[in-house]
């Protein structure tokens, strides 16, 4: 798939219009030109209903341009809006996806480029029987899985804590069921298919006369991995980055059940923010509120180009 | 032959054990086969015996009852309202993203300017979180200050479109933002798959005056199946995980009129501590999956060992 | 009196002089304005003492809090004390031996002289060991009334349900939407009880609620019951608000004439400094008689292995139920101390309302402690899909109300 | 005798697929071995498995009279050259010279001099800190080259190291190649399926054909004397004329016609008669005022003419059998003409029409 989307770059294929004005290129700047305004339109109304003073969001026009721009919104967004008694706005939870997005991108990405690399370049008995599983596991609807990882969860905790105790009868509870260092394990095993299957596929794609060249240089699993493969792969490392950033930053349904309140990420804080309402809604608050949520993600896409566009296509089976 | 006696005695004449063999390589892909046989393999074939037990705030293994909780899943109105609202749901985008996919990516690929602006805009919305999706067309859609209100006030004070609050038309709201969300990623696919048709194709329908359309319509799709069968996978998988839209756009409500499988395994299992009845409910999910998925893998691998 | 006085102070001290400082983390889903009031009360006496209350809560209803906190609860990762309905729903947990047992507390205060109604005590109670601290009776049978809306549609506000009806006409014409319902579904559900008891009776929601009776369920007069429910949803037209205080605020701010909600609705109306009897009325049993169902919140705390959390746990606990705070929570929470020995004199006429029926000891089981929480599932499920979908016939819903009842537990 | 490369029945097979069967095959000290054959015939994979980066199904691999059957590709002092060069783009040419080394943990001095040795032979002093990437065809073979070079072993393994230059330069790489060699006397064990690289660079080539060997031996032997059908039928461009017929008492029979095989030196002494094919290859046959001297002589009529500048190709018919002939470039022959030829039995092979074998 990824060498589908490389075509995609390679240039357009279709037939050319003619002239530059023809009854064809209206239609077809037209009908572009409609769909793009269907796409941009809640971007739009995103920003200018977050702008906007609440009497001006009652009055009025959802697309109108604010009469009077207000930053309000925005600050009450990021450090004022509550839930429940905490009122520190957004500002926790960006922080919270921040803590639960760096480690588990690197820790993701680690685990998975070095799979990828095991499956592409060393493969052993059952190798592809694991790797045939782990695409299969792609499409197992989270919601199967949930309620025993909690218990792997729990358990591997109590274990861990075990462990600890052996050394020092004092060690407090080691807990990965609702702490961050749980969220990071379950956010790398659900990015691992994918990202087996694209450092796999990378990997296959690097000439295997290459690795063998290293091999008979002396250089062992580790040495061609980090010597080798690595350096080689810088794109690829991006194109996953970017994957697993949007899809760990995006994610609410394990956000809502392996964390707690406090660790809550960003998307399950949004929900809360503008699900939770005292009084009235404040539309203008909640726009501001998504579009910050929003804006990570956005930022990276807009960034990336092209290759988030690899990425995606590459990461489609994550679904 | 004095040589091989020597030889004998050489670092490379014993077999290395094969469990030896590629030690490393077993070593780092341990968190692989972990996840394969624990997670995947172990958590669906728990979850999946744990459905026929009378679990309800807690496991009970021991509480053997049979399809008890599946006949109880098949008789609750909610359960199938769910089933429902994905049928539509889901044929309801599979066509449409799909079409719209596919139109925009032809579209596209017509040498027009401004290529990369316009996939630009039409893809940003797949960079977005399914929270936001939902809470910006909650919004829009809001019937006091949305889009109806809007058009009322152009003049048509008739105008009626409130996908939020009325109950017929929920699941089209859900969809309205579903497809935002999607379609430019379908069209991406697509045009990839387009991109990779040879080139000679247009040449040679050019030389037999054959039009534009008719050549789309009878070469190109024809010939840009595998792209079709993987977008269908993709968007299939995506439609039966669809849970989060939801939640933020419409809750589930008006009443029951949008709730889907996924969250009504999620509450079952965790909101009305029934987890025998959860747990049924995601094996049924399970079970639609492999019927989309074992098909298209026996076409894309099976097929692969024959030809 | 004296003796219970003393009690607490030995247990605080024996607490105090056994634990050091500590933090508890406290999950509850009160975060509307009157309840996030409220619990900061708890919060405020819990922190004056060496202790720290770290607030964890959670955005929405119970529907969406509880699932986080049994699976925190669950999955390892308890928190020190959370909120969670009494009765049915807690039962798995406590058998599971998640629950602290607060039996010795509860012994050495006496609390089963205090609680009233004793129901409340022992909901908490499993095998003769209290596992949870009730904090306030909840009484989901009240009808609220705009008197804005009233004036706009130039009629008198109305003395119980069916007045409320008859009047809803000219709401309607008035452009008042005559009943604010929330949209999510325990709201229709208690709205189906407040009606029950007052079109159905207290015979008929007992012999359904506590004894499970499908032939009760399937009865003439329950199929009055679900009459008149049908004949709610057609008011209920217009108010489309997710959760139960926009609703209230549709109430408070005229635009609707009124809500069949549970009495911590009360609690908005303090906020948006409205006063009962000028502003706003209140009608417990909806009016019809004067009766109401006490369901509540309470506190359980689970299991912790480090002693120093077990002594701060028992010393919150004692702290809930004790008066001054008892006062203090329920007066901004608008609902009712679970102990019939403090003085609320400071409270408005419709806790003065739910007082006095308490004192009566009127009192019904509420379905939040009655039905386990796939039973209560069940119902939430079944009236708001009545509620929303017109198509769906009084019979229909009957008859899957009365195989729900068949099967419940 | 010690042998440079020893491999004792060697078996390889993937699955049920069998790859390399039996194979034995010695290689001598400072030999220039050339592994030649069809794609598919084994040969890379039998490169494969001396250096080490194939695991054998069984079998034994000695290499400089150890066993190394089972040692890592590096512990075997060998050095390898691929066809798609398999520069690390990373590093630098110097970088790629000296990552085997740096392996190896050789210190850093002597990692300096071998690479600037081996900078002075290739001659790529000048591209020392270029990366590969900034490098022609040519340069980024002998880096490759480079890189086997500093490992200062005894057995040099090269996989196609040429197939990816074009014509010309492949030319003189090759030539180069010899002279390394010369220069160099290591083992040098080179695959490829350009019989005028195998001829040209081997001291003995090995014929390959469904991971068998089918003759061993220098390329003189395997020009003039074919040991089977394949080979002759491999070797030479255009390829051998072949005719069916029957070997009855010293003569070959085909038609009506009866070629007395007079000088023709038989395999055996007394051959019995049996079905034969006669192979002639099309630069042996004489024309013109040469054919009175030749002990065969035949006419022919010419089908096709295919001026090739230096020779002339000449498609005729021998009777009814097809029949190749080169002549001089300046050559008149013109289509439908009937030219007369001769032909040198002594020059010809014979083969066994039911073992193919050499008679």
């Amino acid at each position: 798939m990824v060498d589908a989307t490389v075509n995609a770059q390679s240039g357009p294929r279709g037939p050319k219009p003619k002239r530059v004005i023809s009854s064809t290129n209206i239609i077809i700047y037209g009908t572009l030109f409609v769909v793009c305004l269907y796409y941009l339109l809640p971007l739009y109304v995103m920003i200018v209903t977050s702008l906007k003073g609440m009497p001006e969001i009652r009055l009025g026009n959802i697309f109108g341009p604010p009469v009077e721009v207000t930053f309000e919104p925005w600050v009450k967004a990021w450090s004022e809006a509550c839930t429940g008694i905490n009122c520190e706005g957004l500002s926790r939870g960006f922080w919270n996806s921040v803590w639960i997005l760096v480690p588990s991108v690197i820790i993701s990405i680690a685990i998975a480029s070095v799979n990828g690399y095991a499956l592409a370049n060393w493969r052993f008995k059952g190798s592809e029987v694991f790797f045939t599983i782990l695409i299969f596991g792609a499409f197992i609807p989270y919601q199967v899985m949930i309620y025993p990882i909690v218990i792997i969860l729990r358990e591997s905790g109590e274990g861990i804590t075990w462990f600890l105790r052996l050394f020092n009868e004092d060690a407090s509870a080691f807990r990965l069921m609702g702490s961050l260092s749980g969220l990071v394990i379950v956010h790398t095993i659900f990015g691992m298919p994918i990202l087996t299957l694209l450092f796999r596929n990378y990997f296959t794609s690097v000439p295997e006369e290459l690795f063998k060249a290293a091999r008979v240089d002396g250089a062992g699993f580790w040495g061609i991995y980090f010597r080798i493969m690595l350096p080689m792969s810088l794109p690829i490392f991006v194109v996953a980055m970017i994957l697993q950033v949007t899809g760990i930053w995006n994610d609410f349904l394990f956000g809502v059940i392996y964390t707690k309140p406090e660790t809550y990420p960003m998307t399950v804080q949004l929900n809360n923010i503008v699900n939770s309402v005292q009084g009235v809604k404040e539309y203008n608050v909640n726009m501001a509120a998504t579009l910050l949520t929003g804006l990570v993600p956005l930022v990276i896409y807009f960034a990336s180009g092209k290759l988030f566009v690899r990425g995606i296509a590459a990461g489609a089976v994550k679904g | 032959m004095a040589v091989t006696d020597t030889g004998q005695t050489g670092a490379g004449a014993k077999k290395p054990s094969p469990l030896f063999k590629n030690l490393t390589a077993k070593i780092a892909a341990i968190p692989m086969i972990m996840t394969a046989l624990v997670v995947f393999i172990g958590c669906t074939l728990w979850t999946i015996y744990h459905s026929f037990t009378k679990s309800r705030l807690l496991p009970a293994p021991e509480k053997w009852v049979g399809l008890e909780n599946y006949e109880r899943l098949w008789s609750e109105n909610r359960w199938i309202v769910s089933i429902e609202n994905l049928a539509i749901y889901g044929a309801c985008s599979l066509i449409l993203s799909l079409t719209i996919g596919f139109i925009l990516a032809a579209l596209l690929d017509r040498k027009i300017r401004f290529e990369n602006t316009i996939r630009t805009i039409i893809l940003y919305p797949f960079a977005l979180s399914f929270v936001v999706t939902g809470l910006v067309w909650q919004w829009i859609l809001n019937p006091q200050l949305g889009l109806q209100n809007v058009v009322r006030s152009w003049g048509w004070e008739t105008f009626t479109f409130d996908p939020i609050n009325n109950a017929d038309i929920v699941i089209y709201g859900i969809l309205i933002a579903g497809i935002w969300q999607g379609s430019g990623f379908v069209m991406v696919l697509l045009l990839a798959g387009m991109r990779g048709i040879d080139e000679d194709v247009w040449k040679a329908s050019r030389v037999e005056g054959i039009p534009a359309w008719k050549t789309y319509i009878f070469i190109v799709i024809p010939m840009m199946r595998p792209v079709f069968v993987t977008a269908l996978v993709i968007i299939s998988a995506g439609i039966i995980k669809v849970y989060d839209l939801v939640v933020a756009q419409t809750s589930g409500g008006p009443g029951i009129a949008s709730e889907v499988p996924a969250k009504y395994v999620i509450e079952k299992m965790f909101t009305s501590q029934n987890l025998g009845l959860g747990f049924a409910a995601s094996t049924m999910m399970l079970l639609s999956v492999l019927v989309v998925l074992i098909p298209w893998a026996y076409l894309e691998f099976g097929g692969k060992k024959n030809g | 009196m004296k003796l219970t006085t003393k009690l607490l102070a030995a247990t605080a001290m024996v607490a105090a002089s056994s634990a050091s400082a500590v933090e508890l983390e406290v999950t509850h889903w009160w975060t509307s304005g009157g309840e996030a009031a409220a619990v900061s009360e708890f919060a405020k006496a819990f922190n004056a003492t060496e202790h720290t209350w770290v607030d964890g809560a959670i955005a929405g209803s119970g529907g969406t809090a509880r699932p986080i906190i049994i699976s925190r609860i669950l999955g390892g990762d308890p928190m020190h004390a959370t909120q969670l309905n009494h009765g049915r729903q807690a039962e798995e947990l406590v058998e599971a031996g998640l629950m602290l047992d607060l039996t010795d507390v509860a012994e050495a205060e006496g609390w089963a002289d205090v609680v009233n109604p004793s129901r409340l005590l022992d909901s908490c109670t499993l095998d003769g060991k209290v596992y949870c601290v009730p904090v306030n009776i909840h009484s989901p049978q009240w009808l609220w009334l705009s008197h804005a809306a009233y004036e706009k549609a130039g009629v008198d506000v109305p003395a119980d349900w069916f007045e409320f009806v008859d009047s809803a006409d000219a709401l309607k014409e008035a452009g008042v939407v005559p009943l604010a319902m929330g949209q999510q579904s325990w709201q229709t559900n208690l709205a189906f009880g407040a009606i029950m008891v007052a079109v159905g009776g207290t015979d008929l929601y007992l012999d359904v609620l506590t004894n499970k009776n499908a032939e009760a369920a399937a009865s003439p007069e329950m199929t009055k019951v679900f009459e008149a429910f049908a004949a709610a949803r057609l008011l209920s037209e217009g108010s489309n608000v997710q959760d139960w205080n926009q609703a209230t605020n549709l109430v408070i701010t005229g635009q609707a004439g009124g809500q069949i909600h549970g009495d911590w609705a009360q609690g908005e109306f303090q906020v948006a400094e409205q006063v009962a009897g000028t502003d706003y009325t209140c009608l417990p049993g909806l009016g019809v008689n004067e009766i109401i169902a006490t369901g509540g919140d309470a506190f359980y705390f689970p299991k912790s292995d480090d002693p120093e959390i077990t002594a701060a746990q028992k010393e919150l606990a004692s702290l809930m139920i004790s008066r001054e705070v008892q006062v203090a929570f329920n007066l901004k929470k608008g609902s009712l101390p679970i102990r019939g020995d403090v003085d609320l004199s400071a409270a408005n006429d419709c806790m003065k309302k739910g007082l006095a029926i308490l004192a009566a000891g009127n009192v019904l089981p509420d379905g939040v402690n009655a039905f386990s929480a796939d039973t209560q599932g069940q119902i939430d499920d079944l009236t708001v899909e009545f509620w929303n979908d017109t198509s769906i016939t009084v019979e229909d819903a009957q008859a899957r109300y009365v195989d729900i009842i068949e099967d419940a537990d | 005798m010690t042998y440079s490369v020893e491999i004792k029945q060697l078996d390889l097979a993937f699955g049920a697929v069998k790859v390399l069967q039996g194979l034995d095959l010695n290689i001598n000290e400072g030999e220039f071995l050339v592994l030649l054959g069809s794609s598919g015939c084994g040969k890379s994979t039998l490169l494969n498995c001396i250096a080490g980066l194939l695991e054998i199904t069984d079998g034994q691999i000695y290499i400089k009279g150890e066993n190394v059957t089972w040692a890592e590709p590096s512990e075997r002092g060998i050095g390898m050259v691929f066809q798609s060069y398999a520069l690390y783009p990373q590093m630098t040419v110097k970088g790629n010279l000296s990552f085997g080394l740096k392996n190896a943990k050789v210190p850093k001095d002597e990692i300096e001099k071998r690479v600037a040795r081996a900078a002075e032979i290739l001659q790529i002093g000048p591209l020392l800190d270029r990366k590969p990437g900034a490098l022609s065809g040519g340069q980024r073979q002998r880096v490759a080259i480079g890189r086997a070079l500093v490992r200062d072993v005894d057995v040099f393994l090269f996989d196609e190291p040429l197939s990816n230059l074009d014509a010309k330069l492949r030319v003189d790489l090759r030539v180069e190649l010899k002279r390394l060699h010369n220069q160099l006397e290591n083992t040098m064990i080179y695959v490829t399926h350009d019989q005028i690289e195998a001829m040209t660079l081997a001291d003995r080539i090995a014929i390959m054909k469904g991971g068998q060997i089918m003759q061993l031996a220098s390329p003189d032997e395997i020009y003039n004397r074919p040991r089977n059908l394949y080979v002759a039928d491999f070797i030479g461009s255009p390829s051998m004329n072949f005719i069916e017929g029957h070997l009855e008492g010293g003569s070959f029979k085909v038609d009506d016609m009866v070629l007395p095989m007079d000088g023709y030196d038989f395999a055996a002494p007394q051959t019995a008669d049996r079905p034969a094919t006669i192979g002639i290859r099309p630069e042996h046959v004489v024309t013109g005022e040469l054919v009175p001297n030749a002990p065969l002589q035949f006419t022919v009529d010419v089908d096709l003419v295919e001026p090739m500048g230096s020779d002339t190709l000449v498609y005729a018919k021998l009777g009814q059998h097809p029949f190749r002939i080169r002549m001089d470039g300046q050559a008149k022959v013109t289509v439908g003409e009937t030219i007369a030829i001769g032909v040198d039995p002594s020059r010809a092979s014979l083969f066994d029409k039911a073992t193919e074998d050499r008679l």
